[in-house]
């Protein structure tokens, strides 16, 4: 590896002494090249690690957030939610995931161009990021593809079948991922925030990834039903301890995630990280202070809720509000949260295992409407000086965001069901009873999350 | 030979084995327990869902001795492991058939 | 967000295909434009970074070295000390912490100038650094902001109530950490390497984070008196494992931390990088040779405190001392505090819980005095070509440094006393002796660290 | 710290101001030291980054998976073999090891040269590395020596004596890890790429990492012969949820690892990326297919393995191979090792304790050959347009890697065997029964992994 | 008096404990122990290293009381925790010699 | 019938148990304890603290056999727990008052 930057030395050192004197104009165009190769250089630095953070959202993050949840005899199947997604979702996307979301096709899904991840190489793809590797632009895609149905594995923690799991994420990033980030996020898609049809703004994916994710845990919950026990037996978390590390990891990876969307590493990237990072805090404390005042003890399960929530709903926004908005958006998703996961939840009487819906559907939901109302040009001109939200001038926006807000919702919903119902079918879906008491872990993968007799 | 098997407070187990070193005896059984009784347990609270605790933390110890040390045996942990409050904890006293000291077959008393 | 990126890419093919031929003197203003940005992107690339690397150290790294020190009964609340202060400062911060550390003010205090940050934005502020975005100081400044104040909860672990100790950090960081952040890196500032009165060199923090948290640590343990049960009664840390892992998330992190501190990714970065390294690793050794020939055996314990106790030692002299007399710092940062942690603190009886003054009081002088040691022009020529530390020809300097070690000495010795007192008063500082007994995760938070019940 | 930006920013701008009007050859060559600058940090940034990355993956990567993966007793024992390496190996290469590495000397083994870091600044070194500090590649390559002798610890975990892996870990770095080092990727090097007798393609330590841990690994096996109670006695992990949040770290930080190796933060970074994550995917699947289908169920420890194997298959080829061929790597490396792991060990009967050889001896071996196979031109131009691997046209390649494979096995074995004859004589290399019995954390250490007692 | 000692299934546990404190028995003290019995064990599988499970997971519970309410325990627990397949698990008698409630020095029947 | 009660060495638990299943013992249970007795205890150090750590692992194993297997099931035991060294554990011997098997109610010796 290292020989290849001593050749190019030796050519420069050579371009340099060999050729006497090259002219000015020969002097400007190296330097053109060369100053593009620099920004390149630093925009695809961040870029990549934003991809890496990304990945560590994933594993190790939520795979110890929802791993803390469960019980000790169903840890290591819930870490395996996450994990093999990383790997599955990995393989789908090489193959056609990326053209399907990120190809030109029509306003719903993307086309067959990228598939085989053909084109996908390291010159820029301006349509996407004109200063670094289309390849790095793929990846870093890939690493949101993986965390969105993961998020969802919160739902059916404790009870869902391994086959039926693997079969339905597969599909449902097909029919419900993919066509989504479509509409968002691709070239010529419905949702596009400038060249779209509903103008919607989702920064990096309060609708493509939160509201989607959210909404199918919901059905997921509602489907499978609850587990053996519930309500009125205790599940306590086996490992608060795990939980509150892996929320530190998602918290820290989440700058990946929305200063990462920012596709360089410019202004606007450090603006949509100061915006996380206040959400994410304002959050931890506005759920914090709530379950202190309604419950009469705040808890560590409480304020790394809250920052989850928080970040949640920050996504959308990032990339277009002031430090102050996200810190209000941060507040209201802590509280909002909150009485949703512990009042709303026990009124309905659904079992929403970890609150996948609880925090992601509804935080993803809330922050794409308040990111109709905070958005505004002075953080991110997209649209050459016009107002962009409420606050902006422009209170249409709210509109186009609920439009936007309603179809992922759609979506979810209708996909999520008919899927179930084919996996339900095709492998089953929930596991037996006597295997569920027996813990997933052994009865599903015939192991233990810890031994720890001496 | 008596078994005497007391339920106390956790954190006065370094309290009661001190004591019970301090009359000379020197074998004994620790295990953790978890109890109910007169005390009350406590809330825990997880995304909103409450539940009570009222299997508590307990520490049980086990110490087989010849008949005639029983009451002093009784004392040592009574005085050690007393606070005065509810959830001090219990003493049951079983009678032993036998006893073996795996090492050397050393049988009964000559074996605790 | 990617169709920003994508009009940005049109326009320069517009420009470059519309305006026929640019002109010479087009082409190089426009060159120098696009080399700063260039500029820009690589070095807050790496400032993005390091701000994540410092908040890392936090949550996960701190609340998991922390955490495992504790035992089982307070490993939540012990999280929750270095977890909360990442919301709490936060919102501290944005409204007016920044600006009295780093607003132009007086030689002690900066003034309102940045309140609500205000005037912090996308472009740099070439006061304290000319290539990144000044909001991305900013953010980066507060991640050291969170964690000092948590380095102190090492002290007050396992008995400090929850209320007292949120008042008591707040009033802390405005009374003790903004003044000393203010005096040593602030605009006008005091201590400042180069205007200041007395010129003292601290680049990451020696003085301002780790002997204010560090002396702050021993004022809280004297204040607060003796856990339960100690020294009687053995207080093993419950789990070494998780403390083992919060070390290396520290180690790592600390790359953030030290080479973070040069706010640019040149060769002063790298080389603040090595010494940060080869001082952990030298210390590590140091306090496990010490631990081997003094009390027999070699712990894992005794590594990672070893391990911290050099990064703590090197970081005022990172970006400014070569890579050997970085090992000579860390070697004796490992040996002084392992005799410290051993053996002073055994002898004097007061408790330190996790010993924060230990490491983090005594580590931060030894590294201050250091600094005016082996500090040398040859790696960072701050004063033009003249000598920086006895090493260098200026023996002077050990005179500046310990001015600066005995101001935030008195500083934190005085603000800590007189803020404990002010708190016991307004919310109490100590748990009741029952709480103490059943742990402070039920008595505070209401629930437990782990359910490991099958 | 700061306030050097500031100085320079105050020059920038007097320097603008006061020459009234730079004349354009000034302003050209101005601008062609600062391109240089600006390529600098964006590159620098990556390269940082990658080796904190690669420093995660030891400590705390590697430390949790194989600290998982062993009983209770012995966590801590198995943790400190990663992280004193961290310590220990910094030394050496700061003293002598990078030299001997990199150092210009003969095609087997550096020189002198850079003993004691000389020479080693913060100035390119244009045989390595034209765009980053010399001191950042040699930091970067530490990382590399610190993490090769702790893979072999997978096989003498749970019975090494602490003093004799000490000591075996130091002899073994000089006598076989330098000299493979030098070999392929040193100055002048046998193996070298480009201008070696062998051009053998590694790019980021097929050979020189893994297979010289692998087969070292197997070595030790043999010599310290099987744990007590192996095979007849169940030695299941204690904890599967360790080990699965440092595979997920290994997997995250292996992106520093091998898209590191690029040296730079250009296309080359992130086809090595990609091809990292690629392999990784492609082998946890493949692990876990061939163990659902022979052996029931598909397990999270199948899960990770896998992944780890084909991050080795990988690591060899990454900056050579496109994504597709990562795939073949990666599912041929998770399904190979599998089998290995399983069949094969169970059929020998030695006790490669955390199968340190079965993953990286061979999966390293596999990867080294298949990159003969797939290696291209179209990724990696190293021959100036000549044809790579086989897929390109040049089937010879294969017998290029086959020699640097022999060349790193036999250097290995004879290497390992002859050293731990010495240390056995001079510390010992194995524990007694009876501390084998109690457990290596409180026979060698003195202290406990967890006290959970309430 | 007489100890009553059940070993039962794990997911048991709070159908015993509430059916105890249905017929009024407070004190009681739970343990997690394993078991082997005729059940059998399952197979666990480390990097194809197969392990037979023959030690299950069982919880203890340990109940002091009267000698006349021991058939009304009896009763109460193998209520709560049968299932009917292998695996149920057991109930233990034992005579108690005497009893002592730490925190008051009671003895016999007045201190269950 | 009886309870044989054997406090064993950690590493043992395995012999043990193939002991008991070799003279067709098939019910036991076992529990996770901490011991003192003559074996001497070992020393931990955190961070220059020490302490000697006299509660030592265990494992107690619980058989409830007819009184007439007594002997047999003790040299079981004896013979693969003893390693000649102190700590190598006693065992006790109840008498058990009744069995129940909690699935099918049968009771005594039939239960066993
Ligand atoms: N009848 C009983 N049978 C078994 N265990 C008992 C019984 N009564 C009390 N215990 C044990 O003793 C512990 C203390 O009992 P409790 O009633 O709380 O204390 P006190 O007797 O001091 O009021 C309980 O948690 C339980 O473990
Ligand atoms: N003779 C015995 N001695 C001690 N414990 C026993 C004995 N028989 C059964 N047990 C305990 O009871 C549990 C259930 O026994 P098992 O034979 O599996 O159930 P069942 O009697 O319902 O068929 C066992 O796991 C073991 O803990
Ligand atoms: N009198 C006793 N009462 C309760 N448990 C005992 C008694 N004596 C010994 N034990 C248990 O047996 C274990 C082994 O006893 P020890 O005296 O160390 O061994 P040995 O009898 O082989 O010398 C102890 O750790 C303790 O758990």
């Amino acid at each position: 590896m290292i020989i290849r930057e001593k050749l190019m030395a030796l050519l420069l050192i050579a371009a340099s002494s060999l050729s006497a004197a090259p002219t000015p104009e020969q002097r400007l165009s190296d330097l053109e090249k060369s100053v593009a190769s620099a920004r390149l250089a630093g925009d695809n630095a961040w870029m990549l690690v934003s991809a890496a953070l990304v990945l560590m959202m994933t594993g190790p993050g939520l795979a110890l957030f929802y791993g803390g949840l469960v019980r000790r005899k169903n840890v290591l199947s819930t870490m395996m939610h996450s994990f093999i997604l990383m790997a599955v979702v990995t393989i789908i996307w090489a193959v056609i995931g990326y053209s399907l979301a990120f190809g030109e096709g029509n306003p719903f899904i993307g086309g067959f161009q990228f598939a085989g991840l053909s084109g996908v190489g390291g010159d820029p793809n301006p349509d996407y990021a004109a200063t670094i590797p289309h390849q790095t632009f793929m990846v870093y895609q890939l690493m949101f593809a993986i965390i969105t149905p993961a998020l969802i594995s919160g739902a059916f923690a404790e009870r869902m079948k391994f086959s039926g799991m693997l079969l339905f994420t597969t599909l449902w990033l097909l029919v419900v991922y993919l066509p989504m980030a479509h509409m968002v996020w691709g070239k010529g898609g419905l949702l596009g925030a400038v060249t779209g049809t509903f103008k919607c703004f989702d920064f990096a994916g309060g609708t493509v990834v939160h509201i989607t994710s959210g909404v199918s845990a919901l059905v997921c919950a509602l489907y499978l039903g609850k587990r053996k026990g519930y309500p009125h037996e205790p599940i306590p978390p086996h490992s608060v301890v795990l939980s509150t590390v892996g929320a530190c990891l998602l918290w820290v990876g989440w700058f990946g995630f929305n200063a990462g969307s920012a596709l360089a590493a410019g202004p606007l990237a450090t603006s949509a990280f100061v915006a996380t990072h206040f959400g994410a805090a304002a959050a931890a404390l506005g759920w914090l202070i709530a379950e202190w005042i309604v419950m009469g003890k705040p808890s560590m399960l409480g304020a790394i809720s809250g920052c989850v929530a928080g970040l949640v709903a920050i996504t959308p926004a990032s990339g277009f509000v002031k430090p102050f908005p996200a810190i209000v958006i941060g507040l209201a998703a802590g509280v909002v949260c909150f009485l949703m996961v512990t009042k709303v939840k026990q009124k309905f009487g659904y079992d929403d295992s970890l609150d996948a819906f609880g925090v992601h559907g509804i935080g993803g939901t809330l922050g794409a409407i308040l990111t109709g109302v905070f958005a505004t040009r002075s953080v991110n001109d997209l649209w050459g000086g016009k107002p962009m939200g409420l606050v902006d001038g422009n209170p249409g926006q709210i509109l186009n965001q609920v439009v936007g807000v309603l179809i992922s919702w759609a979506l979810a919903l209708v996909g999520t069901f008919v899927l179930l119902k084919i996996c339900d079918r095709l492998t089953g879906v929930r596991v037996k009873t006597n295997e569920e008491i027996q813990g997933l872990d052994l009865s599903m993968h015939g192991e233990e999350g810890y031994h720890l007799e001496a | 030979m008596k078994k005497i098997e007391a339920i106390i407070q956790p954190h006065k187990l370094d309290d009661v084995k001190d004591a019970l070193k301090a009359i000379g005896i020197d074998g004994m059984t620790v295990t953790e327990v978890r109890g109910h009784g007169r005390q009350k347990g406590h809330k825990e609270v997880y995304r909103g869902q409450e539940y009570m605790v009222d299997l508590l933390p307990k520490v049980k110890f086990e110490v087989i001795v010849s008949a005639g040390r029983e009451s002093e045996v009784v004392q040592a942990i009574t005085g050690a492991a007393r606070t005065g409050a509810i959830g001090d904890g219990k003493i049951f006293i079983y009678d032993v058939a036998d006893v073996i000291r795996i090492r050397n077959d050393d049988r009964g008393e000559m074996a605790i």
